[in-house]
């Protein structure tokens, strides 16, 4: 792994977690970030459609609402993003000829909503007991005008910055599983966001496994 | 039998291939496939290319209109990137709106374009707050065997290339070129994966640098997790790759241009 | 050899006088017109007249017939029937999927009440079969594997290596010499080395 | 209008430049050459480019270039009825689907298919329909697929030469080679016969492109058979 | 044995969590020597000879000798073979019923897995009727079987059900503790009223007490022992006996 160097900032902001706050789905998560929230709620496996039945794995399905309208071409873009990482990550050949849906509700915000919709996703995914080969999450990396490294920014950050990018982290050997950038930067620029989201990620597995504890602390 | 062993087992088939560094098209593994290039051939259109990459085909065709700029933005113009995946192409798309490939593959474009520069949208801009140019770029993918983004992002850059705007004059001067990779079984990388390969792979990384060889897009939609080591290895193919696309780019735009 | 005769959609060959139609061909005011483009292949079966065919090299078969004999993948299974992908129609392979369906009684020729498809095929497995009909406007095409020749080729254990046939009704793991139930088809060497 | 969420949406409305530009007299001539220097009434046709088994993808595919009028058709199938109940167990379906590219003519095209593009679609299905033997292909559908690249008039009729060429490529059944021509303008009985007519003539002039592109693309595909 | 596994017995775990299940080389001379399998529950997959993988998020159990799996609050029922579930009739055809009990496919159930029931004497089903019924079948690549008759053919307390009471949902975790051996929840309940009850492994339970009241009362209870510990739980017991509900 690559130093880290002292003058990025590691922080996060705060993190709010909430596991099977809905009824209805099999499994419901809530992910706050800061001002940035999202609800996540899985189904299944349940009945598959013909059309996109798989005869030897389980056929996922993400569908991202925004905060007001209709979903765009951006929501697409995300959803495919979501789905392909909870695929690696989700053991689905246990499951096959049957389907699972994520939807994922924006309810506010500010900045990191692609990071907070996977934070959201595992944790739903978690919550519905569906077989996961490993843990992830997502985290957000700015870099401002005075090319420092702002990790989890807020809007108004991430709206002042020269490159945004975004990436999935594995629980398991803290490997990139998803990346989404903007913006121009350097390789060097790149590798030391990775390195800084590696370590940003160690906090939110910490911050998993305390908040399922929580949940679970009534049985133990 | 070879065949039905392709078809029965293609994973198995691939990987057999893999083992003795080849592809069942014969290419390396770092290979890519002859990419040909044809600008201005549709006259309705402003700007025009035909680009291939193997089998791989996308037109991309340049309308320009003009319209006035947004309030909050009253000195850019606009640039509408569209990528159209039609029945046509290939069995696997259906008639209708365009799917969640499609769209995605939209976004990415737009994002490309955003995050490149390729043409500042306030060059646009024809009178600040009145009138400003749209650029609407589709790209139409008539053949489908892998690799499309790439494809159309060639096919972008060439038609913006080709496009001339009656009396306003752009700079174009940054070209930026994306390369596809693909991670088989965790651990092999291919570039300029075929529809096949696309299939059966665990995961794609797609990425745009610049003419000053900096990085525009790291995009890589989940799938098996990467190292950063291999990222790296990926990062430095796909700056010699766009070294070789802008060389093909500038040589059929010159070739028009002395033509003309 | 003198070079073969190419035709195309609407060429008349010949008069129904002077050969006896084949395939790729249609009748029309007794004469024989071509309506593929192809090859004009004219054979002597021991008849009187040649059969005259339109012939082309790649793809001779579009649509799985009855009669003909299939390479399918199991898709999925119940104890009534077996869900399977057609991948190919004799050697020709199948660009689009065809779906067909092999009833519980149609999976051997004897002993049809005791079949358990469980114990026949697996999901993944690929099999010989053969058409028995295009099925009707609900079902998909129907398909057997009741002759020897017919059945599992091609299967992978728990452990996901593939299987040895030992009998005509059991496959064995090379790794862990588990027994698995299939109905096997009978050998056929060239499908294994591949 | 309701918004398109499935695309990048630009600004609601835009204009084309062309539209400021000052209209030349758009009148045609009545007598004399035709505007690209052609004979009137007379079957001369624009130099036409054939090429088939293009797109890799597709069991047949075909390209049609006709003066600027560009086009490409591609056959899919015969493949499963995707709709179970339409299902016909003597007969296929043979489906159309004709789509302009929104840079193939002068104003920009919508991406949305308008009712233009279904009437083709439905009078390119009624032209091929007859000839593809349908009932060779049971419980089965065929797709052809034909994009407008480049809208330089006679679209119809060179869209109907093209399909046909993509069948015979993708090696389905049918009865003939069809081509197409076409005449505009208010006709009345005597010049409609009369436009007919030279339509059949200007198509006997095609016959030996299309079948010449035929053969070469049988040759590529396939070395002959050895006669046996 | 499993040393590292069983220092975790009772701790939350998460999925990517792994275990070695290598034999260790001192072994201890109280243990038996000879090497014993480890038996995988639900949540813990193997991974190779030597790895064992946790998979699902919930609390490590343990069960003499080698028995360990993770229990969790899943909702969605995946049918087991052996288990006894409430499934609903949604198609009579041919020869077999179709039955919903809440997984991912229906469930068959052939018209002969009745006791007592043969070609002739059919027995009397009807679609939207509530069965008690065991998976004899249940695996990942067949469609899931159920009979409603043990291995000797008798009916063994399966069959058609479902007269008068109430059938609701709770979840999978609530349903295991009910069925506990000596179950706390269920022997509060018979201090309560009188009634039946039928729990199915899906994740469905089935009332009947004397009047409607009583039944909607023991449901409400159910549904919200699953968020209560013991305390609470005899609390609100304790206030639905005095009659306060």
């Amino acid at each position: 792994m690559m130093e880290v160097c002292g003058s990025t900032n590691v922080s996060l902001r705060e993190f709010g977690c909430e596991q099977t706050l809905l009824s209805r789905p099999d499994g419901s998560a809530s992910f706050v970030q800061g001002d940035t929230s999202v609800i996540a709620a899985v189904y299944g496996p349940a009945e598959v459609k013909v059309s996109k039945e798989i005869y030897d794995r389980a056929t996922l399905e993400v569908l991202i609402q925004p905060k007001v309208g209709l979903p765009s071409v951006r929501e697409r873009s995300q959803e495919q993003c979501v789905r392909e990482t909870c695929e690696a990550s989700l053991l689905l050949t246990l499951h096959p000829r049957s389907s699972l849906t994520l939807v994922l509700q924006l309810i506010h915000d500010d900045g990191s909503r692609l990071a907070c919709f996977l934070n959201a996703a595992c944790m739903a995914l978690m919550d519905a007991g569906l077989p996961m080969s490993c843990l992830f999450c997502g985290v957000t990396c700015a870099i401002n005008a005075d090319s420092e490294i702002i990790t989890d920014p807020t809007a108004a950050q991430e709206k002042e910055s020269r490159a945004l990018m975004t990436f999935a982290i594995d629980s398991k050997e803290q490997r990139v599983m998803m990346s989404y950038t903007k913006g121009s930067f350097s390789v060097h620029e790149l590798q030391q966001c990775i390195a800084v989201s590696q370590k940003a990620s160690e906090n939110i597995f910490q911050f998993y496994r305390d908040s399922v504890r929580r949940r679970y602390s009534k049985n133990l | 039998m070879a065949a039905g062993f392709k078809i029965a087992e293609p994973l198995e088939y691939h990987r057999s291939f893999l083992k003795e560094n080849c592809r069942p098209d014969g290419r390396e593994l770092s290979e890519f496939r002859t990419t040909t290039l044809n600008i201005g051939s549709i006259s309705t259109a402003d700007g025009s290319a035909l680009v291939k990459v193997g089998n791989t085909t996308v037109m991309c065709g340049i309308k320009v209109e003009l319209t006035n700029p947004l309030v909050e933005a009253p000195g850019k113009g606009f640039i509408v990137p569209n990528v159209d995946l039609p029945p046509l192409c290939s069995s696997r798309f259906r008639p209708g709106p365009p799917g969640e490939q499609a769209q995605a593959a939209s976004q990415f474009i737009a994002d490309v374009i955003e995050s490149s520069e390729v043409i500042q949208t306030e060059d646009l801009c024809i009178e600040r707050g009145k009138l400003c140019w749209v650029l609407y770029c589709d790209m139409m993918c008539v053949d489908y065997d892998g690799n499309v983004l790439d494809a159309c992002i060639i096919a972008l850059l060439a038609a913006l290339k080709n496009t001339k705007l009656p009396e306003v004059t752009i700079n174009k001067d940054t070209g930026s070129t994306r390369t596809s990779f693909c991670v088989f079984d965790d651990s092999i990388l291919i570039v300029d994966p075929t529809a096949e390969e696309e299939g059966l792979s665990t995961s794609h990384l797609t990425v745009v640098t610049d003419e000053k060889e900096r990085l525009c897009v790291v995009h890589k939609p989940g799938g098996t997790p990467l190292s950063a080591e291999k990222l790296q290895e990926c990062i430095g193919r796909a700056t010699a790759r766009q070294r070789e696309i802008q060389k093909l780019v500038d040589k059929v735009v010159h070739s028009v241009k002395t033509a003309q | 050899m003198s070079p073969m005769k190419l035709c195309v959609p609407g060429d008349k060959l010949c008069s129904t006088e002077d050969c006896i139609p084949g395939t790729g061909i249609y009748l029309r005011h007794g004469c024989i017109y071509s309506s593929l483009t192809g090859y004009v292949l004219k054979k002597n079966e021991g008849e009187e007249l040649p059969v005259i065919s339109v012939v082309r090299e790649t793809e001779t078969q579009l649509l799985p017939d009855v009669g003909a004999i299939v390479t399918c993948k199991v898709t999925s299974i119940n104890p009534r029937f077996a869900k399977v992908h057609i991948l190919y129609v004799g050697s020709t392979p199948l660009k689009d999927r065809f779906r067909g369906t092999i009833r519980k009684e149609d999976v051997r020729a004897t002993e049809k009440d005791k079949v358990e498809t469980y114990k026949s095929f697996r999901p993944g497995d690929i099999v010989l079969a053969k058409v028995i009909s295009l099925g009707d406007v609900q079902s998909n095409y129907l398909l057997t594997t009741a002759e020897n020749e017919l059945g599992v080729v091609v299967a992978h254990s728990e452990a996901g290596a593939q299987m040895v046939p030992i009998s005509w009704c059991e496959m064995q793991c090379p790794q862990t010499h588990s027994k698995e139930f299939r109905k096997v088809a009978r050998v056929q060497p060239e499908f294994l080395q591949a | 209008m309701p918004t398109d969420t499935k695309r990048v949406r630009g600004p609601e409305v835009s204009q084309s430049p062309t539209l400021f530009l000052c209209k030349h007299a758009a009148v045609l001539p009545s007598h004399g050459p035709r505007a690209d220097g052609r004979q009137r009434d007379q079957v001369d046709v624009r130099p036409v480019f054939v090429r088939c088994g293009l797109v890799s993808q597709a069991k047949g595919s075909a390209y049609i270039e006709a003066g600027n009028t560009k086009l490409m058709c591609c056959v899919y199938g015969p493949r499963e009825m995707e709709r179970k109940d339409e299902t016909d167990m003597k007969c296929g379906k043979l489906t159309t689907d004709m789509r302009f590219a929104p840079f193939s003519c002068l104003e920009r095209g919508s991406w949305i298919q308008g009712s233009q593009d279904k009437d083709l679609s439905l009078m390119l299905h009624e032209s091929l329909q007859p000839a593809v033997c349908l009932h060779k292909y049971p419980r089965s559908q065929i797709e052809v697929n034909v994009m407008v690249l480049e809208n330089s008039g006679s679209v119809l009729a060179h869209a109907v030469t093209c399909a046909s060429l993509a069948l015979a490529d993708a090696g389905i059944e049918i009865l003939n080679q069809i081509s197409g021509l076409q005449s505009d303008g208010e006709m009345t009985e005597e010049t409609l016969t009369a436009g007919v007519r030279t339509c059949i003539e200007g198509c006997y002039k095609l016959y030996p492109v299309i079948q010449q592109a035929l053969t070469k693309a049988v040759r590529r595909a396939a070395p002959p058979p050895s006669e046996s | 044995m499993f040393s590292g596994l069983r220092e975790k017995v009772g701790q939350v775990l998460v999925p990517g969590d792994e275990f070695s299940l290598e034999v260790q080389e001192t072994l201890s001379l109280t243990e038996p020597l000879k090497p014993e399998k480890v038996l995988l529950g639900p949540g813990l997959k193997r991974r190779g000879d030597r790895k064992l993988l946790v998979v699902k998020s919930g609390v490590l159990r343990h069960k003499q000798p080698h028995v360990f799996w993770v229990e969790n609050h899943q909702r969605r029922y995946v049918p087991a073979k052996g288990e006894t579930v409430i499934g609903i009739i949604t198609v009579k055809s041919g020869d077999v019923f179709k039955l919903d009990f809440g997984g991912s496919e229906q469930a068959s159930l052939s018209y002969l897995a009745f006791e007592g029931a043969t070609k002739r004497n059919r027995p009397n089903v009807q679609v939207g009727d509530l069965v008690f019924a065991q998976f004899i079948v249940a695996n990942q690549h067949m469609e899931p079987e159920l009979v409603c008759v043990d291995s000797a053919g008798r009916a063994n307390g399966l069959g058609v059900f479902g007269a008068g009471g109430l059938l609701f949902s709770v979840s999978l975790g609530l349903v295991r503790r009910l069925l506990r051996p000596r179950s706390d929840v269920l022997s509060d309940l018979q201090k309560l009223f009188p009634c039946e009850l039928v729990v199915g492994m899906n994740g469905r339970l089935w009332v009947k007490a004397s009047s409607v009241q009583q039944t909607l009362i023991i449901c409400n209870l159910l549904q919200s022992c699953e968020t209560m510990t013991t305390a609470q739980r005899q609390q609100l017991f304790r206030r639905a006996a005095q009659g306060a509900l």
